[in-house]
This record gives structure tokens, sequence and C-alpha cells, in this order.
């Protein structure tokens, strides 16, 4: 990592409109046509900190969610083109998920806004000057004398800050919102120990982690990157430990996918089983926590039968987990999210605090302090939103928030919003919100502007413009600031002249000197320790219990209870960016559209197939979307992803999907979106749609392509193949001795042949290592795959054909299931195997495909003549064609500026593959050769091992004795793939380890 | 039947013959550098459409600057040792030295009045690109500085420092020129050294 | 003319006779004729026209579903090149045989062999990403240093088919000879002039025929290991893949026998309209069709033994891919294609046990249909459903082909007729000196030779 | 086209008249006859003592050359530039079969051809009398001979069954 440099001002980064340089980054393959005349344009004054062709990096902060993580944006010529975690950053330490990643795609998104707008009487929008937009809005403000309402989804910060200020001097109400603010968790915390503070969960110190349906794997979880790191580090097997994981949730999310052990109770009844857990500790376990006796009378009536009764899960199954959790020390329960998020939510929170508390936990892994970030909460914005609605709003302002899609329809936004006299929207692209607003004041995105955030205390990351604006947006801060001074009045208190200097000003008196400040860009922020602040069992802790939740809707048996889960689409705000769209989601494989997921059997009994397009009514509305069969539900939930379904969102979203949210009621008062809550009756309606997944067969048929093994067996040393015997099927084919005789003998006589030109001399044999006991499927691999490589969507009518482009893939298989089996998921991230006997090599007919010195399958673009035998001839499918000419149609300008300029962009006809990121490598090489020395461990990181969260992905110098690669290759648990077709992989992969009940 | 022959074996004749034609062109080009053109320290702009290679908004005489004043490559290719762009300058490095310096001949004058006025403009000099890589080759300039040397430009760009206005002497997209001289230096010629 | 009883071993027309009754098929030709040829040029359109959308816009307009990246374009190809084979072996290895029936038969099998060939050579042209550099297979000095992949089947393929191509067609030509040269001598006017060129000079002189005979016997002993080569080499492109399904030694033969099950198939298809239209019926008669029939019940077993070895070795190989593999072939998502091939080649082929069905033109003609069927699904079947099953259960998905498959399926049918149409109307469609020489000529004297 | 050669042509209907004037015309010490047939035909070859074409010099050469280029060129482009695949020698034999087999086929075929051409053109037949009818159902015999031989010959092929003899200025 290099040149995080820290500059004061933007005026000496150019961005270069006209790129002469390195080219606009599409460099595209087509034979050797360079007839076009080009041009190159000089830099009127030369920067310090650029130099062309060389990547110069920027440090910031995430914003796609409020948890925060700390970037280092990698720029070229003045385009970020990258984004990486970075590696001081106290929440990412580092990585970064599928979201952050694809902020670039939000960056140079064709759908944002280009400038600022204003309705005119028609209702149509028209663009205007920034003078006249500003002037509008002081006006206007002017004119309402208080009367404004703010809804702001901004994290913590300077800004949030200002525009608080900047509200409240005007007598202005001020809310701020995201949809998944998990209020029942700080309810419910308040309630137990009196603080409504979101706690610092470490998982990564727990030895057992109990989740009731809190989906903290599934990326919109509190702070996804933070506590999939944590869960890696405790349930990554490592030295004979690894902690366990117990779900109970009534469909297997990612989270459910990746625990030990999945139980679906009745919907909403997790309470239940945490206070009979809670129960089994008190009364079984000595050491308690002295005010835990308190509890005695809360948790007595609470069973582990009557928890039975309730939630339909075993007695014997929560005695035991009880019993293992209490065993572990310290253990961890979690609950919160939105797919957990019924009207018991705050009951299923309250109980698993108690839990944690009756188990000691709160203070080990549940450290309150840290004041995570979450907003403040629906009720905050239905409160607001009812003045407006009384007309109270001459002036409304939303900015970073898109109610009119957040929020069920029945809440009425639409409808109460038009009472606001005059309405304002910051936001980027035209979303649901900013339709309904009569001006459109466009943000600069976070990778364009000055700012920084609180996630929590002790963390505050700061944010520079990395280049120039893509369009002429305005920075928001800058828009108050500037507004403030024509307005004048209330407002003449905000004098400073930009935000960047107010930003400045604020950090300089935490900071003192200008170096200080310097230091903090550099870095990214000024990171420390949360101080804890240690909480007892409140008396209103008294008042936890459980009753059963009600749900609106059909109470009848034929009726399903309707689950709206949050995965790849987050909040829907992730809806337009193709990446994302095009990823698969990590639990049910399907791309571009929205689903209904059934249990198999509840499909055998309506007689439903996959794809057929079924009706959902609830009494609030109704929604159509193709089935989708899946193992890990409930058989009376039906599951529909968040997220989709925009009417207004740009190009890609709008009319993809439907909105799940359409068939909510909107509050019964407790201060939270109730998501799970509704149930709703389901109609066939005779119609198909393909269901465009990236999954072809969910079953291994026993070719121990995702290998696993038991926690014991693991901590015995046994080989996966060792395993495997001892589970009864041994997959692996063993060869005789005198086999495996004349195979040594016959490959050391190859090997001796290879011998020529470059192959004689000595390189480094690059290889990877992928534990599975880490990986949980997230994706982030993907997506930063994606960036890295210039890889385009290819849109969901060749998805439906099996030609997406994913150079990483996930594949997802079931075991058991079936016969009183517990279900099991395996995931196992694919990507080219850099295999030393390749198969796809010799049947290239023009080398296209071959081996490289340095061990490699190089995969030679430019010489590729498109017939397709060498993807043909891979076991491993990773080969990816470019059918049409994918490249056109995926970059759409400004989305082209993203491209990589050290990765050919492929053109159509030509295979690609997965490339070890060689770019990377000859990069890391040409600096050590500049540097006099060799490659040293750790000079070379591809781009998924550099994303990946859970740290599951290691790359090297095989050769190389001392590296982490080698190392990692020598555990017993390694394997690879279809190893009995002897194409000697480079990627090795370590075998999950599961903890399985014990017969 | 023997006319057939015949014209059978003429026509590959010249199929080959042409073949070896395509092979020696980039020799051929490769020749010595127009000696007679250096003392025409009086070329105008109008002359330049006699010259090889082509126009440029902006008269640049290397042969005068690198040439004449023997200004070192990488006073103006800053960044050839140390990234694969070589750069090219800034306009303030071309005020560096026209603040003061105004050319001795009007022809000059004339071009570098021009150079002037975009710098108070702030309108970057639109220069046409004469040595254009293809997009799916990736040459790393600073490795070959590095190993080179400083003054090893003309290797493949020709001896500029004679060139009034630069053109190409080596077609650099044909792989073969790249080739023979890894293979003459022994040098790694791997594919995936530069396509990637 | 005396009817013929077929089982005699030679015709019994006079020299005269053969040379008029064949060179009166060449020259003028009826609407039904040209109606064929438009019909055969308008299909080779579509297939143009279909071609030029897939430069336009790229292969993915055809029905590729990864895994499978091979689809009915290779699976066409493959048909061709088995359509090719018939002839060369009719024509060579039982010139070698010195096989008697072959004489009538053999020109319009070669010249079906050489426009097969013509056809399947477009496809591995058709079928690549980027067409435009098809050129990059062939082993020509460029100024990159660089060369093909001599270990890559695909150039193998290049080879083999080229080779195949220039070889058979040099057979053609040099038969047609002294037949071009015959009919420049019965024709008169223009015609004779035309012909008089493609006779490039055949005068029939016994130093003519002392080389021409020998370089024959040659040609035909060079052509006959080319036969059975081209197929296997064909195969090779499957069976050097690691693809369960593909990956079988037993490939080469299996290919090569249903390479000529399938020429012989279109050789009936061709030749019993032929015979009708150009009223050849005394030349080539049942007598023929029932070797030709007893050819196609020795290659269809074969087949049979083939398909029966290749589900056996799939079971018994105890390799769970195989097993999948042919599992899914016969039961999966393809199971009618799989059924499709097994019927019409091993069982409908088991039919030519009787000689009824040898020998009732009706009866041929309709099985041949069946096995031109079979044929191109056994094909498809190889390719598209073994490439759907393979290694990585998460990856399988099924073949779907579009109307660009159907476009250059259909373009290549018209391509093959029209060339073969306009051959028949103009080229002796039947070896004139070659059923001369088994006629003895009249002699003076009684006894003798 | 050459001037024509004047002498004497024959037309036989029967081979075994044909086979007694070409022995004849032999016994008379004739080399330079031309004998024309519609189809080869053992008993005119043995009439005229006709020996194994050399052609099969030429498909030998071809062939062997086609074997030595295919190995040749593959093994010498292999190494040419060394590209390791699939972790196979760089050069090495058994893929590179198929190439010297198919070059030894293609040479050996096309030089057999150009055999057939050169050996032809050894006697070239431009300017012999010729008929039509050879090439139908008539073997005929051509002897070019000065006007004073003609009358000899002409009662030499009637004598031997000849059905036309004419003779060529």
């Amino acid at each position: 990592m290099s040149n995080e440099s820290a500059r004061e001002g933007l005026d000496r980064r150019r961005f270069l409109k006209v790129v002469g340089i390195g080219g606009a980054g599409a460099a595209v393959v087509s034979g050797c046509s360079t007839a076009q005349v080009e041009k190159l344009v000089p830099y009127m004054v030369q920067s310090e900190d650029q130099v062309p062709g060389v990547p110069t990096w920027y440090a910031s902060t995430c914003t796609e969610c409020a948890a925060g993580c700390g970037l280092h944006v990698k720029t070229r010529e003045g385009r970020a083109i990258k984004l990486e975690g970075n590696p001081a950053h106290p929440v990412n330490a580092g990585a970064l998920c599928a979201h952050g990643q694809s902020a670039l795609q939000g960056l140079y998104n064709p759908g944002r806004l280009q400038g600022p707008m204003a309705r005119q009487a028609d209702g149509s929008f028209t663009a205007v000057t920034w003078d006249e937009a500003i002037a509008t809005l002081a006006a206007k403000l002017q004119a309402a004398g208080g009367k404004l309402a703010v809804i702001s989804g901004a994290g913590r910060g300077t800004f949030t800050d200002l525009f608080q200020g900047w509200t409240a001097a005007q007598g202005g109400k001020f809310a701020r919102y995201s949809a998944f603010s998990f209020e029942p968790l700080r309810a419910a915390n308040q309630m137990t120990f009196g603080t409504p503070e979101v706690p610092h969960y470490d998982l990564a110190r727990a030895r057992y982690i109990l989740s009731f349906g809190a989906d903290f794997l599934d990326g919109s979880w509190l702070s996804p990157v933070e506590t999939q790191r944590g869960f890696a580090e405790s349930h990554g097997y490592r030295d004979g430990a690894m902690a366990k994981h117990v779900m109970f949730a009534p469909r297997m999310s990612l989270t459910g996918m990746n625990a030990d052990e999945w139980h679906p109770p009745r919907p909403g009844s997790e309470a239940a089983i945490a206070l009979a857990m809670a129960n089994v500790l008190l009364t079984e376990r000595g050491g308690n926590p002295a005010d835990a006796n308190a509890l005695r009378g809360v948790l007595g009536p609470w069973t582990p039968e009557r928890a039975q009764e309730e939630s339909g899960v075993g007695a014997e199954i929560i005695r035991r987990v009880a019993r293992e959790f209490a065993s572990a020390s310290p253990g961890l329960a979690l609950a919160g999210g939105a797919s957990g998020q019924h009207r018991s939510a705050v009951q299923t929170a309250a109980a698993v605090n108690l839990l944690n508390y009756v188990a000691g936990s709160v203070g080990q892994t549940v450290r309150f302090g840290a004041d995570l970030d979450t907003g403040d909460g629906y009720g905050a914005l239905l409160a607001l939103l009812e003045t407006v609605d009384r007309g109270e709003a001459q002036v409304a302002i939303v900015h970073e928030a898109n109610p009119a899609y957040t929020l069920p329809r029945t809440a009425g936004f639409a409808a109460k919003f038009a009472k606001a006299g005059f309405k304002v929207s910051t936001s980027l692209v035209l979303d649901e919100t900013a339709a309904l607003c009569d001006l459109l004041l466009p943000n600069h995105h976070a990778l364009e502007r000055w700012d920084d955030s609180r996630p929590r205390r002790g963390v505050q990351g700061l944010m520079q413009p990395v280049m120039e604006p893509v369009f002429k947006t305005m920075a928001t801060g800058d828009v108050l600031l500037k507004v403030a001074q024509k307005a004048g009045g209330a407002l003449a208190q905000f004098t400073a002249p930009s935000y960047e200097a107010h930003l400045k000003a604020q950090w300089l008196k935490q900071l003192g000197t200008d170096a200080a400040w310097r230091q903090a860009l550099a870095n990214g922020g000024v990171y420390g320790d949360a101080p804890a602040a240690p909480v007892r069992l409140a008396a209103s802790a008294a008042g936890a219990g459980f009753t059963a939740p009600a749900f609106d809707g059909d109470a009848s048996p034929e009726a399903f209870y309707l689950l709206p889960t949050a995965s790849v689409y987050g909040d829907g705000r992730f809806a337009n960016r193709p990446w994302l769209l095009e990823l698969s989601d990590p639990v049910t494989r399907i791309t571009w559209h929205s689903w209904a997921e059934l249990n198999p059997e509840t499909a055998k009994r309506l007689d439903v197939r996959e794809g057929e397009i079924v009706q959902l009514t609830s009494p609030h509305g109704t929604v159509e979307a193709p089935v989708y069969i899946f193992p890990g539900l409930h058989p009376e939930v039906v599951a529909v992803p968040l997220g989709l379904g925009h009417t207004s969102y740009g190009d890609w979203a709008t009319g993809r999907g439907v909105n799940p949210l359409d068939l909510l009621g909107a509050s019964d008062g407790q201060g939270f979106l109730p998501y799970l809550a509704t149930r709703v009756t389901l109609t066939k309606t005779g119609r198909y749609k393909q269901v465009a997944k990236t999954e072809g067969t969910t079953r291994q048929l026993g070719r121990g392509i995702a290998d696993a093994m038991t926690f014991a067996q693991a901590k015995q040393g046994m080989t996966p193949a060792l395993a495997a015997a001892a589970e009864g099927h041994a997959h692996h084919e063993v060869n005789t001795e005198r086999e495996v005789e004349a195979i040594e003998g016959f490959d050391a006589a190859q090997r001796e042949a290879r011998r020529h030109g470059e192959y004689a001399n000595d390189h480094p044999m690059w290889g990877m290592v992928i534990d599975l006991a880490r990986c949980t499927g997230c994706s982030s691999c993907i997506t930063a795959c994606y960036a890295e490589n210039n890889i385009p969507f290819v849109g969901e009518a060749d998805i439906l054909r099996g030609r997406e482009m994913t150079w990483m893939r996930i594949e997802r298989y079931w075991e058991g299931g079936e016969d009183g089996e517990p279900l099991e998921a395996r995931v196992v991230p694919m990507l080219c195997q850099h295999c030393d006997n390749a198969p796809c090599e010799p049947v290239c007919p023009v080398y296209a495909a071959y081996h490289t010195h340095d061990g490699l399958n190089g995969q030679v673009y430019n010489r590729c003549v498109g017939t397709r035998y060498c993807a043909n001839n891979c076991p491993y499918k990773v080969r990816y064609y470019n059918w049409y000419a994918y490249t056109k149609t995926a970059f759409p300008e400004p989305l082209n500026l993203q491209l990589n300029p050290e990765v050919t962009v492929r053109a159509r006809g030509v295979m690609e593959k997965c490339t070890f990121c060689v770019q990377r490598i000859r990069a890391a090489q040409h600096t050590a050769r500049l540097e006099d020395r060799t490659l040293r461990d750790g000079d070379v990181v591809t781009a998924c091992a550099q994303a990946c969260p859970s740290g599951a992905i290691v790359f090297g110098n095989m050769k190389d004795p001392a590296s982490r690669v080698t190392q990692a290759q020598g555990n017993h648990r390694g394997y690879h793939i279809l190893e009995d077709l002897n194409v000697r992989p480079a990627v090795t992969y370590l075998a999950k380890v599961l903890h399985r009940v014990e017969a | 039947m023997r006319k057939l022959a015949l014209l059978g074996a003429g026509s590959l004749l010249v199929a080959l013959a042409a073949i070896a034609a395509g092979q020696g062109t980039s020799a051929a080009q490769q020749g010595p550098a127009n000696t007679d053109t250096l003392p025409a320290w009086k070329l105008s702009v109008r002359d330049s459409a006699a010259l090889k290679g082509p126009r440029q908004p902006v008269f640049f005489r290397h042969d005068i600057h690198v040439g004449v004043n023997k200004t070192p490559c990488q006073y103006c290719h800053y960044s050839v040792a140390e990234s694969s762009e070589p750069g090219i300058p800034s306009m303030t490095t071309c005020m560096g030295c026209h603040l003061i310096v105004g050319g001795s001949d009007s022809s000059h004058q004339v071009e570098i009045k021009k150079v002037r006025e975009a710098y108070n403009n702030s309108q970057p000099i639109e220069w046409v690109r004469v040595h254009t890589l293809a997009r799916h080759v990736h040459f790393p300039h600073m490795r070959h500085i590095k190993v080179l040397g400083a003054n090893a430009c003309q290797t493949c760009h020709g001896d500029v420092g004679r060139m009034p206005q630069v053109y190409q002497v080596n077609n650099i997209n044909n792989m073969g020129f790249c080739i023979t001289c890894h293979n003459q230096r022994q040098v790694n010629r791997d594919c995936t050294v530069c396509h990637f | 003319m005396a009817a013929i009883a077929h089982e005699s071993n030679h015709p019994t027309q006079t020299h005269h006779e053969v040379t008029r009754d064949v060179v009166n098929t060449l020259g003028t030709a009826g609407t039904g004729y040209f109606l064929l040829l438009a019909g055969a040029v308008g299909l080779f359109l579509v297939g143009v026209v279909t071609f030029v959308f897939l430069l336009k816009d790229g292969l993915g307009l055809a029905g590729y579903n990864p895994p499978a990246f091979w689809s009915v374009y290779i699976t066409t190809f493959v048909f061709w090149v088995g359509i090719g084979h018939a002839g060369t072996l009719i024509s060579a290895i039982l010139f070698l045989f010195r096989s008697p029936w072959r004489t009538a038969v053999y020109r319009a099998t070669e010249a079906m062999t050489v426009f097969a060939v013509m056809t399947a050579g477009l496809f591995p042209i058709i079928h690549i990403g980027r067409q435009w550099f098809f050129y990059w297979l062939l082993p020509y000095p460029n100024q990159r240093w660089l060369w093909p992949n001599f270990k890559s089947p695909l150039v193998w393929d290049v080879f083999a088919i080229s080779t195949y191509l220039t070889v058979s067609t040099t057979f053609l030509c040099v038969g047609l000879v002294p037949d071009i040269a015959a009919a420049r001598d019965m024709m008169k006017g223009w015609r004779s002039k035309v012909y008089g060129v493609f006779s490039l000079g055949w005068k029939g002189t016994q130093h003519q025929w002392q080389h021409y005979s020998r370089a024959y016997l040659y040609l035909a002993a060079l052509a006959t290991p080319l036969v059975l080569s081209v197929h296997s080499v064909v195969s090779w492109d499957f069976a050097m893949s690691i693809v369960p399904g593909w990956h079988g030694t037993i490939f080469a033969p299996y290919f090569v026998a249903g390479a000529i099950y399938s020429g012989v198939g279109m050789v009936f298809t061709l030749m019993i309209p032929l015979r009708k239209a150009l009223k050849l019926e005394h030349m080539i008669t049942e007598y023929h069709f029932d070797n030709l029939s007893k050819l196609t019940l020795l290659t269809g077993s074969i087949l049979f033994y083939a398909y029966a070895m290749e589900y056996f070795i799939g079971w018994y190989s105890n390799n769970t891919y195989e097993q999948t593999a042919f599992w899914r072939r016969a039961f999966g998502p393809m199971w009618w294609g799989g059924w499709t091939m097994i019927i019409c080649n091993a069982f409908v082929s088991q039919l030519f046990w009787f000689k009824k069905v040898r020998t009732n033109l009706t009866a041929l003609f309709i099985i041949s249909i069946f096995i031109n069927i079979g044929m191109w699904f056994e094909r498809y079947v190889i390719i598209a459903s073994s490439l759907a099953n393979d290694f990585l259960p998460y990856a399988w998905s099924q073949m779907r082909p579009t109307w660009a498959d159907w476009g250059i399926l259909a373009g290549s049918f018209g391509w093959f007729g029209m060339w073969f149409l306009l051959f028949a109307r103009t080229f002796p469609v039947v070896a004139i000196q070659e059923i001369k020489e088994q006629i003895p000529m009249p002699r003076l004297r009684k006894g003798g030779h | 086209m050459a001037r024509s050669v004047p002498g004497v042509l024959a037309s036989f209907e029967h081979i075994d008249a044909a086979c007694d004037a070409i022995q004849a015309l032999r016994a008379q010490g004739r080399q330079d006859f031309t004998v024309y047939s519609a189809a080869p035909s053992h008993e005119l070859e043995d009439a005229l003592g006709i020996t194994t074409s050399p052609v099969r010099l030429f498909t030998l050469i071809g062939g062997i050359t086609g074997v030595c280029a295919g190995l040749g060129m593959t093994y010498w482009m292999s190494l040419d530039w060394p590209l390791l695949v699939g972790g196979k020698p760089i050069a090495t034999v058994p893929p590179y079969v198929v190439f010297l087999f198919e070059l030894m086929v293609l040479l050996g075929s096309l030089s057999t051809v150009a055999g057939v051409v050169i050996l032809s053109l050894r006697r070239p037949t431009t300017g012999l009398a010729y008929d039509p009818k050879f090439s139908d159902d008539r073997i005929g015999i051509f002897v070019p001979c000065p006007a004073a031989e003609v009358g000899g010959v002409e009662r030499m092929f009637r004598d031997a069954g000849s059905v036309e003899v004419r003779h060529a200025a």
C-alpha cells in the first residue's frame, strides 16, 4: 500500500474528462486496431501525488451502511477505480463487504442526477443552476419561519451535527432514520439494562454463539464486516478449537447456513426458547452473576417444555443447547434485525439479554459503551411524518433517506409528505422520495466530498474527495452553509466559508495541530477503544417474558407467515447497482428479480413448482413472485426478499421485482416496523417465470466438492479423505502402490520434459488456500473480483442461460435435510484452480490458454479465437465466455470510468477467467525490481483475498516454504476438489469443520 | 497443364516475397536518421505537413529541444522511470522555460506564443499521440529504463533528437518487434508478462 | 434394354449404352430440378443471414447454455463430417477390396463426400467466437513468432479435415477426368468445348491409362487410412477431453462406424430419388442397394455394440462422473435425445437383417431418414448431454437451441444440397469408365480371354 | 495448336482385333503408335507390353516428404517458442503423429497426381488424330507414318479387323 497522502486542496487533482494517458480504462482487446487518432492531454499543473500509470491511494470511510468501515480508495489518473478496506481501521481491519465494494457503482451510476433540478408547474423537472437552487431554498426557508421538517439518514458525524444544528436554529424538526434501525434492541436494552445503547458484540471472543432470529451474517446486521470477521475468528477452526453456533430462526439465512445447528421455531417464538435456556442456566449452573437470582421469578415458568409448546422446538434440544452454552465461556446470544422483527421482537431481545446476563456474557462478549449508531428509529420518523401531515412543515428536506420506499405503503408517506409546502431532496438519484419533491439538490457522492462519521464511540472516520465530482453536484454541507449565508436570520450563525473548512475546524478542536489533521486524513480517521460502560440488571428487567406475537391477516392454517428477508439489496438502496443485482443471493443463488421461498413439503402439498408465479395476499396488499423451493424454511412460512420493487430508482432498479413491504401494515405503536407480522394467503396464478438462479443441481452427489469433517475428527488431525471414510462414504479413489509408482515416475519424466526456455528458470509458483471453516459464503470476494477485473454483468436474460461471468463464484450445496437428517449447507468459493496439469490448456489451438512460468494458468485474451474447447474441458467450469459484447452494455457512461486500466477489457468472442490477479503480481514484481529486491510474502494479495471479511483466502508463493500459503497448505484439512482427476490444482481447500450433535 | 503449374509456382513465389517484405518493413524503416533535417533550423509550421509523423497542434521541435539543447528525455517525460506511463509534461513544465525563452526565429516565436496562450487560458494542448500501444498490451516503461538505462528511449522511439516532428520509427504494435529484443537479450517472453 | 437380375455381378449394357445413358443425364433439366435448387439456395441464404447476425451480435444468439459451450454447430459439424465418410469408403476401400458393386454408386457418393466435407469445413469457422481470426489455427509464418498448438485436437482437426477435403476432391476429380472426356466426345457445340476444358486433354491413350490406373490405386491406398483417420481425429476432439461421456478409448472406431453408417444413410436418401430422376434405374439397381444395406447393417451393429459398451463401461468403471453422465443421458432431462439416437441407430439398423427390407426402396428411403435424424441426435446427445452434466453439479444446465442454431443447420443443408444438385446435372454421377471396365468388350473370335 | 501429325487412324470394335493389330505393329518394329480406349484394359496393356507405371515413385517420395515435414514442422515449432500446456512435455511425438500422417497422405496424393501429369506430358497427344468414339465404345490405334507407308498400314489394320481406317494428314 503506497502513497496515502493527505491533501488539503482539490484543485491540484484535476479530473481528466478527456483522459489520455492510460486511456479511459476501456482497453478493449480487438486485434491490433490502433488506427483512430488518440489525444494526449497534459495536466495544466502536475500534481505531486499523482504519477500517471501509478495508482494513488486515499484513505476514506465507507458510507454504504452505518457501520463506517475504513476505506482505501485506489485512484488512477483522477478516477476512483477500486475500494479496499483500511487495514488499520478497527471496524473492518482491511476487509470490505459486497455493499462497500459496490459504492463505486453508486459513484459512477448512470442514474445519478447530473445537477440541481426544480419542479415546474407541469410537474416535470428542469435543470437549474446551483445559485438559483440555493436562492430558492433560502427564500422558502425564510418564508417558512421555522416550519421545517428534516429526515436524514446520514450516519453520525460532523455533518449530522451541522444539519441538526442548522435545523434547530430555525426551530425545525429533525429525525435520523434508516430502514434497519434495531429499535427492538434499544428498547430491550432499556428494559433490561436501563440504557438504550446498542452494545458492541464481540463475536471473536465468543466460544458459543446463539442466534435468536438474528441474521448477523446476512449483510444488514449492525456492523456486517466486523461481525463476520469476529465470527470467522471464533467459529473458524484453528488449533483444535472452534466456537459452536446454533441458530433458532424460521429461515435458514446465510447465518443459519453457517450454523452448526439450525432449528426453525414457530415465527415469533424465539423469546420462549431464550427464556427457557436462561432458566436452565439459572437452575443448573452455579456461579451466575449475583443479581441474576432476581430473575428466578421471571424465568421460573419458562421450562424447556413450555418453550417447546410455544415454539415447536424440542425441549431436549433447548436443554442440550443451554447446557452446551453454559459450559462454553464466554458465550454470546444475539437477537435483532429485520427478519426477527415481529411484534414480540422486544421480548426476544430482552430474553436474549437475560440469557447473556445469566451466562455472564454481558461485559465479556456484550460490551456496552460503544453505542453503535443506528439512527433515531422508526418511531421518530413516524412522529415527524405526523407533524408534516398536520401541515406543520412549510419546507421538508430529505437527506440520504428514501422513506417513500422503505416505509410500507400503508404508512401513507406520499400523502402525508405531500402536505409539506416545499419538498427538497438531496438524493444522488431520483428515488421514490425525490420523485415527490419540488427541488432536487443532489449531494456529492461520499468519494467526492469531505465528511466524517462516528459509527461508534472511539471510532472517527474521515472522508476526503478522492476525485473531481462526476456530475455537477454539490456537497449538502456546502448547500446548508450557502443557504445559511443567503437566508441569514437564525442561520446567520453558520459562517464557515465551506463545509470543508467547517469540518476541519471541528476536527482541529479535537486534534489541535495541522500535522495531526494530516495524519488523521492519511489514516482515514482517528481510532481508539470505546470506553467500557458496565451495566447491571435494571429493575424493569422483571418485565421480560413472552407473549405470542399477533399477526395481521388470515389466521387459518392455509395461510402463511410472511417473512421479508434482507440480503444483497439491503433496504433497497443497493437495487440500482448491477454488481449487486447480478450477485446471486448467498442463500438462494437468485439474481435480478424477486422470488417467494417455499418449503419443499409445502410446495408439494400445494403442487407448485419452481418458477410458478404465486400471488401473496395480505390485508394490506398483494404481490406476485415466482416460487423458489428452499429446504431451509419453516413449512408455514413464505419468505420474500426486501429491497426490490422500486418505482423510481434508476433504470436498473425501477420496475424490477416486487416489494414485500406492500404486504405489511405500517405500525402498531411499538416504535419499530414489524417486518414479520403478517400472514398471507397464497394463490397460484398458473403463470411461470424461469428463476434466474446461478445454481444447477444443489447436491454434491458424493463428489467431495465441499468437504467437511466433525470437530472431533478435526481435533484428531484427520484428512478429509479419512474423515469421509470414517463416515462410510469413501469418494476418493485410492491407487495401488504400483499405480502410484507409475504415476509418479511418469510425472517426473513429464516435469523433466517441460524444462525448456523460461520453464527451466527459477520462478515463484503462485497458489491459494481457501479455508472453508472460515468462509461464510458472504460473496464480498465476488464483488471485489468484479471491481478489480472489469467483469461485465450479463443481465437477467443471459443469467437464465447460465452465462454469468463470475470469475469467482460461491457454490452452495445442500447436505441432509431428508429422512430426518439435519439440513446442512456447504459453500465453496470456486475460481480458476490454476491446475498444474490443466486440461484447458492443451486443447486450445492457439496457445491462448497456456501455463506461465510462474505456475499460472494464463489466458491471453488477444490471442483467443473463441473455440470454447477450454471451457468444455475445464472440470471446475470456471471459464467464462463473452457471448455478446458485454463490455459495451455493462459499462454505460460513466460506469466505464471505474474500469481498471491494468486489466484488459475483454471483447466479444473471447474466453476469460480468474487470473489470480496477474496484474497485481506483475505490478508487485515491477515494484520489487525497481527496488532491487525479491518479492516478499504478502507483496501480492488478490482482490478476493484482500476483500474477504473472514480471512478465508490466503495467496502466495508455494515455492517459498515460509510463506503463509505454503504453511496453510500443510494443514491436515487440506484437499483439492476433484483430486482424482490428477489436474493438480494450485488452490487448496481446507475442509469445513462442524460441531455435529453427538448421537 | 504446364502453364497452370507455372502460374501456381509463380503466385506462390509472389506470396512468399510479400511475406518476406512484410517482415522486412520494420527493419527498413529503422535506417539511419535523416541527418539532413537537423540544419533545417527555420522550419515553420507550414513545413510540418511535409514531415513524417502526425502534425501536432504546436509544432514542437524535438530536434531542437533534445538534439540541440540536449534536454534529457526525463525532464519532460518525468514518470518514465517509475511508471508504466512515461508522462507528458504539464503546461507548467513548458512554461518553466518559455516564460523566458521566446524563440530566436519568428517561426519559433509563433509556436511558443501558442503555448503561452494555452497556458494563460488554462487550456491544455491536446497533443496527437504518436505511439499508441494496443490496449491489450501492458508495457512497463520503468522496467525497461531500469535495465537499459535512461538513454535507452531511442531503442524503440528512434533518435527523436533528429526529428523536427516525431514519427514512429518502429511499429511498436508489431509483437515481433518486442519479441526480437526479448529473444536477443534472453529475457522472459512469457505471454502474461505483457498480456493480462 | 434387358432387365437385369440383381444377383448378377456385371452390368449387361454395352459400352455405348453406358456412355449414352450417363451422358444423357447431363444438360437441360426440368422445372422440378430448378425448384429443388431454388429451395436449396433459399435454405443456404437462411444460413447466410443467420451467420451475418452471428457476426454482428455474437454467438450469444445461439442456444448455448454453459456448461455446454458447444452444441448445435459442433453437432452439425460432426454430422457432416460423418456423412462425408461413405463416399471415400465406397470409392477407396471397396476399390482396394475389388468389390464389384461399388462402381455404379461410387461417383455420386464421392461427390456427396466432397460436398459434405465442404459443409462441415464451414462449421469450425462459424462456431468460433472471433471468426475473423480463424487463420490463427494455421501454422503460417508471422511477425509475432507464434505457432499453433499442435497438441490441440482442434489443430489436428484443421489438418485432418483440410487434408481429407483436398484428397477426396482430388480423388473425385481424378476419377472424373476420363468421364468428362467421354461427355466431351458425345456432346456437341459449346458444351463439348466446356467439357473439353475440364477433361484436361484426356484422350485415353494407353500411356495415360498406364499412369492413371496406377495413380488411382495409390490414391485409393492413401485415402483408405485417411477415411479411418479423419473421423478418428474428429472423435478425439471429444475423447481427448476429460468430459465424462466423451473421455473414452472406444470413440475412434465408434465414430468411424457411425460416420459410415450415417454416410450410407445419406447415400440412400440421395440415390433413391436421384436414380429415378436421372432414369438410371437400370444402372443403380436393387443389387447395389442390397449391398449398401448390408454395409449399413454391419456399421449399425457396430454402433449398437458401441452404445452398449458406452453404457456398460459407464457402469463398470465405477466412476461416479461417468455413471451420472450416462444415467442422465438415458433418464435425465435429455432422455428423449438419448433414446432417439438408440432407436434410430441401434434398433432401426437391425431391420436390415431382412432381405425384404433391404430390397424395398420405399422402406430404405424411410429408414434412411431415420438414420439421418438418429445420427444427428447421436452427436447432439454426446455433445450437449455430456457437457450439461459434468463434474460440478452446481454448474449443470440444459441446452435450449434457438433460431440461430436452426438457421445455420438449415443453411448447411441448403449449401450441401445446392452443390449436390449442381453436380448431379453437370457431371456424370455414374463412373462411366469403371463400368465399362466391368463390361467385356466384344470379340471377333469366341472364347479366348 | 501444334500441327497435326500425319499417319493412319484405325478404329476397332473388338478387343481381340485391336490386340492383333498392336502385335502386328510391334512385329513391324513400330514403337511410336498410340492406342486409345475408353477404359483401361489388361489385354491392351499385355499386347503393348506396358510395365508398371513409375508414378509410384512420386507417391513414395511425396509420402516420405510428408512424414518428415509433419514431424519436423511440429517439433521445431513447439521448441521455437516453448509454451507449456497441461503439464505435458514441450515437444512430444504422440500428438504429432497426426500431423506426420496427414501430411504423408496429403503430399503423397498430391505428388501422385503431379506424377500422372508429369509422366503424361512426356507423351503429349497434341496433333495426334483422334475420334470421339474412342471414349465411347471403340479402341483406336494411331500410327504416325509418312504418306508412303500409309497404304501398308491401312491394309494391315483392315486385316486385323478394324471397322474404320482413316488417313490423317
